[in-house]
């Protein structure tokens, strides 16, 4: 890569909210605390842009995500930060049913360019509310756009793509990737929405993962690969779109499909991934299909329980290995 | 004051009275399908209000937000086409009553989630703050809603931000089958302003130029960079919650009582042949424009084509 | 049925009601314009039982589940109405982040007996906001049980078991099934959650379905025998806990799986049943699975369109026929 | 003042303070995971309004609970087993500093979520109102709580039904890293109780007595039928938000200050020895039994065992 450089996610994130709102005036940041953010990726951008693009909240999620709409219908590119992914909650009717749905409603009339960025996933023993991966819910409703990138070089990019899109969009950082670090082009550049990147080739098995997962599907591919088993790592990026053709054009050359996430299992991503495949590849599986997550169970705060509740690279190789037979 | 204003005021008024109960007929005639709310009654607060403000500035709605969208200038053919659920209808017949909306007049939606307007109001405002533009917007909501915790949220994060953002809450008395003594303690919402700082007053809802007063104080000072304000407009709708509404929670009486005594509309016709001296004639001719509007908007409405199945995934995304 | 009487499902859940409440004096209603409910459910109920126990809020939804919350926590039975489930999003942080997780996070000094009743779907032109199903988004929240009676009969039952439950209860009532009849007896019965029941037999296909969606498949079903092919129509009647069980037995009976809701198909409750049954039961599917929905789409107010929505009798049928090949 | 309850007072106010000082630095020695929120320098909230109510009576708290849970009558040991994320602690690990809480002492549970206790809170004070056993509720929540959506739908139910239910607000002037003048412009936050028609008062938050008297004449309101109140205890909070805070948003000065002249333990403390005429070795005696109370607590939960992953998905249903 051409002028890259190794940062963390945390700096990439921020990376791509210095060079976009310094690119286009309209874009601004709203939410809790962000003068002194909890995982830093705001730290002293109000500095460079002052406070009135900087805007410190109220702990007022509904507010937030309200102004953020009421803004962006009128001409603004707004960036609203909740603070954790868990208080998405707390402001789900605006989300669900203002900004997924006014353009809808008014029939084109209103558009609705803003960015919702919120930190997911467990690691930090933050328990039960603070450690949560919400992203499969928002797969069910039309009219949102949903980012999941597991690497700094994907932040970055991807980020820029939301703030320019014309439609609102979802973006999940997982909190344990903050402070990874990976390769990532001074200056501009962006990466699609809807189009999965294949983070490893192989012909035995398709793994599919999100976020932070994609670290464990990576580490599980080596396992494997010293046993004989080439598993292909499929990133989707982003949620909706969901790129399937890539998905199933994987599915199609190995057989075999594994799906990886961090939340929990029932109604997750991998049952709309393997769902798509029994309809649209059902011909083409060897195997079962395997799908990991967390189990049916809130997070726990203890690491001795956290430690075992989400798939680890041992435990994504076994699966394979079982579908393999 | 300046007769033209006046009976401009007027004509507002007697629209929108004019359209709601053309709904309501076509509404029982079969004409028009789901859940319809009411403005008639309330008109003087939607009329009085958006006299206050220009052209460019905004509003936010709710679902009893006919008079509001009227008041601010939007066509009745198109709306009465969105009722009937029709192609030329603003929102194609996506929207509907709870959702019927005019972004060419600067209302930025009507909600259907009570209160769920407040807090989208606010990005209006900011966005006029950031621009330095000068326009305000007006934020209708009812009196059930001041007790939704987004409205907490909005005033507050409006008055820490000095947003130039008027609450004008309309206090029917009820919000749904509720009245307020049962949803509430207080008696005058606009005491709420205190919780936040900012200005709040209550008026006579049905007096068309004590709203209108009230407003421009708020206009004025939102345009001045001094904040929100909190107006709290007494008024009632003279119609159930929605059209066929049982109104088990209040007695004919008491509606008859708010028909005869506080109508807006004659309230206010009756002053601007006396008070205001004009003569009859001026009023009828408007009376006969809007009736003769209204009844185009109809044979508009009627005429005009359903939305194509077609193309229903339109729109989701840009 | 013994003492069975053709009722609507309306009258089905306000017997529940009124039975449960005369039978504990620890049951207890809130919620908005409960004396004059939007859907007449719980009519005349505070004359009989009092305004101590039939409790008007103001519109809080927030204050309305976490007071039932608490009331549950100490020692009552309340039971909840939201009066559209798409103001379910308005309290959906009490009801994912409190309700579902304070027993596990308190390990099980709490319990949460309450039930939260609303009625989810379409079919009165009441557009994107007050027309959604969002069913399937709760089965992705641990600590939750759901029911989706698609019956008077299920209706009352499942309300009875629901509120004699000792865990929270989400109760979805289709609001096209208030209207609807069906044999229901007099006094008391129970239902069980996680038992599917089988609404018709079959053994060329089998249809899964819920709430008004039951009625459509039982529709095509007809249509299908009619041309000679027998589907198995199977209502799991509460989506947590799902009787898979049923589901995959029928699927291995009749090798062939098409589900149907009114929600998104994308991520809905098909996607879980469909994924279960790619890892469940691969080996016996003889074609592909087939999931119908609605399309990814806010709910539009024109009858033109909504109408074009949801999945048709006619739809389902063309669909078994489709995979039949 | 009857001086054994005043030495009860003390007691629990070192005990919060031992306790809290000794997770700082168990937390800092990596025996703590997890987010801690400390509420050394609130001591005397917590203290006088549990000071005020019964055994039975009910306590709501928060991401910040740990001295609401010690004043209501939890164990040191417990809680602290809790915080080591161990299987004895009161959730068995499962809960950690956000969620810790003993229902056996009338704690209905500590919630992470800001303000997501106020709401729930009613719910106690409704059964207890149902049940007609006298029972009330002291609900805890902080500054920037009172601006959520929650804190006003919850204060405004509690008034509309007349629940037993006293909102005490622990305004220690941030919310995180935003200063009150930041996230609000009221100064007083009972200036809120005015939206509900309920009283109001605020009170210094420092003086244990203060506090005591305040929440009891609020408890035999709400004992009486009365209704709700809100009682806000300005305080002050010695750490930061979370351990580990760079606390950029405040000065060494202002924290120094408030620790000097306002620590509520310090100052109780030499009023029990000037005004109240406690002895020195009434005062050692009980402090001796507090640091070895933390001390054993420490050990019990240094040597406790950790949760057993087999049984992870218990209690998720019944
Ligand atoms: C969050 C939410 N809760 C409940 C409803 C149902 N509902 C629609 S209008 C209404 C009453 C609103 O009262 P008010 O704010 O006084 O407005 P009004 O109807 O009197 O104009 C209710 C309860 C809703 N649409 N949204
Ligand atoms: C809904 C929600 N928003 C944000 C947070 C993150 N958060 C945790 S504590 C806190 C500050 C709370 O301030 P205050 O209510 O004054 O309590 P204090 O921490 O000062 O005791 C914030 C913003 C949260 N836990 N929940
Ligand atoms: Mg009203
Ligand atoms: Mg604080």
């Amino acid at each position: 890569m051409a002028n890259a450089r190794l940062i963390t996610g945390k700096d990439a994130i921020r990376e791509a909210l210095i060079e976009e709102m310094r690119r286009d005036p309209s874009v601004f940041l709203l939410g809790e605390d962000l003068e002194q953010a909890t995982f830093g990726v705001t730290d002293g951008l109000v500095e460079e842009f002052g406070a009135e693009r900087v805007r410190n909240t109220p702990i007022s999620e509904n507010a937030i995500i309200g102004a953020a709409i009421g803004a962006a219908l009128t001409g603004m590119r707004p960036v609203a930060e909740i603070m954790f992914a868990d208080f998405l909650m707390d402001a789900m009717d605006p989300i669900v049913n203002t900004m997924a749905k006014i353009r809808f409603m008014t029939s084109g009339q209103a558009k609705v360019p803003m960015v919702i960025r919120t930190p997911s996933g467990a690691g930090l023993s933050a328990g039960a509310q603070h450690s949560q991966s919400p992203e499969a819910i928002f797969m069910h409703i039309p009219g949102i756009k949903i980012a999941v990138p597991s690497t700094p070089y994907d932040m970055k990019g991807l980020l820029k793509t939301a703030i320019r899109m014309d439609d609102p969009v979802l973006f999940f950082e997982h909190k344990m990737l903050y402070y990874e670090g990976g390769e990532v082009p001074e200056g501009d550049y962006t990466v699609p929405f809807g189009k999965a990147d294949i983070k490893r080739q192989g012909k035995d098995v398709t793994i599919v993962a999100v976020l932070a997962m994609i670290k464990k599907a990576l580490m599980a591919a080596d396992i494997l690969a010293s046993e004989g088993i080439e598993a292909e790592v499929v990133d989707p990026r982003t949620l909706y779109p969901l790129d399937m053709d890539s998905i199933i054009n994987s599915v199609k050359k190995t057989k075999r499909l594994v799906t990886v996430e961090e939340g929990s299992r029932t109604g997750g991503i991998g049952a709309e991934i393997a769902a798509r495949v029994a309809e649209e590849a059902l011909d083409y599986l060897d195997a079962p299909v395997k799908r990991l997550g967390s189990a049916d169970c809130p997070i726990p705060f203890s690491p001795a329980l956290e430690e075992v509740m989400y798939p680890t690279e041992q435990g994504i190789a076994d699966a394979v290995k079982q579908i393999l037979g | 004051m300046d007769k033209g204003f006046l009976l401009n005021l007027y004509e507002t008024m007697f629209r929108i009275r004019t359209f709601e109960e053309e709904v309501k007929k076509q509404f029982e005639d079969g004409n028009i399908p789901g859940f319809i709310h009411l403005g008639s009654g309330q008109e003087a607060v939607s009329a009085g209000a958006c006299a206050a403000i220009k052209k460019d500035d905004y509003i936010g709605s709710t679902h009893r937000g006919h008079a509001n969208l009227m008041a601010k200038g939007a066509r009745t053919d198109r709306m009465m086409a969105e009722l009937f659920a029709r192609e030329t209808g603003y929102c194609k017949g996506r929207g509907g009553c709870l959702h019927i909306t005019d972004m060419s007049v600067g209302s930025i939606g009507a909600n259907g989630i009570v209160a769920a307007g407040i807090i989208v109001a606010n990005g209006a405002a900011l966005s006029a703050k950031l621009k330095n533009n000068k326009k305000v917007i007006l934020t209708f909501f009812g009196d059930g809603a001041a007790n939704q915790g987004k409205f907490h949220e909005a005033l507050n994060l409006a008055s820490v931000w000095a947003l130039p953002n008027i609450f004008i809450c309309e206090n029917n008395l009820y919000g749904e089958a509720t009245p307020q003594s049962k949803h509430m303690r207080i008696k005058d919402i606009s005491t709420r302003a205190q919780a936040y700082d900012m200005p709040g007053v209550s008026v006579d809802g049905q007096d068309v130029l004590k709203v209108y007063d009230a407003v421009s104080e708020a206009v004025k000072r939102a345009r001045d960079g001094k904040g929100p304000s909190l107006i709290e407009a007494k008024t009632y709708r003279f119609h159930g919650h929605h059209i066929g509404d049982p109104e088990t929670y209040r007695t004919r009486e008491e509606v008859e009582e708010w028909m005869e005594k506080r109508d807006p509309v004659k309230l206010f016709k009756s002053r601007l042949l006396k008070e205001f001296k004009a003569d009859n004639k001026e009023i009828d001719a408007i009376e006969k424009k809007i009736l003769k509007e209204i009844e185009d908007a109809v044979q508009f409405a009627a005429e005009s084509p359903m939305p194509d199945p077609a193309v229903l995934t339109q729109n989701v995304y840009v």
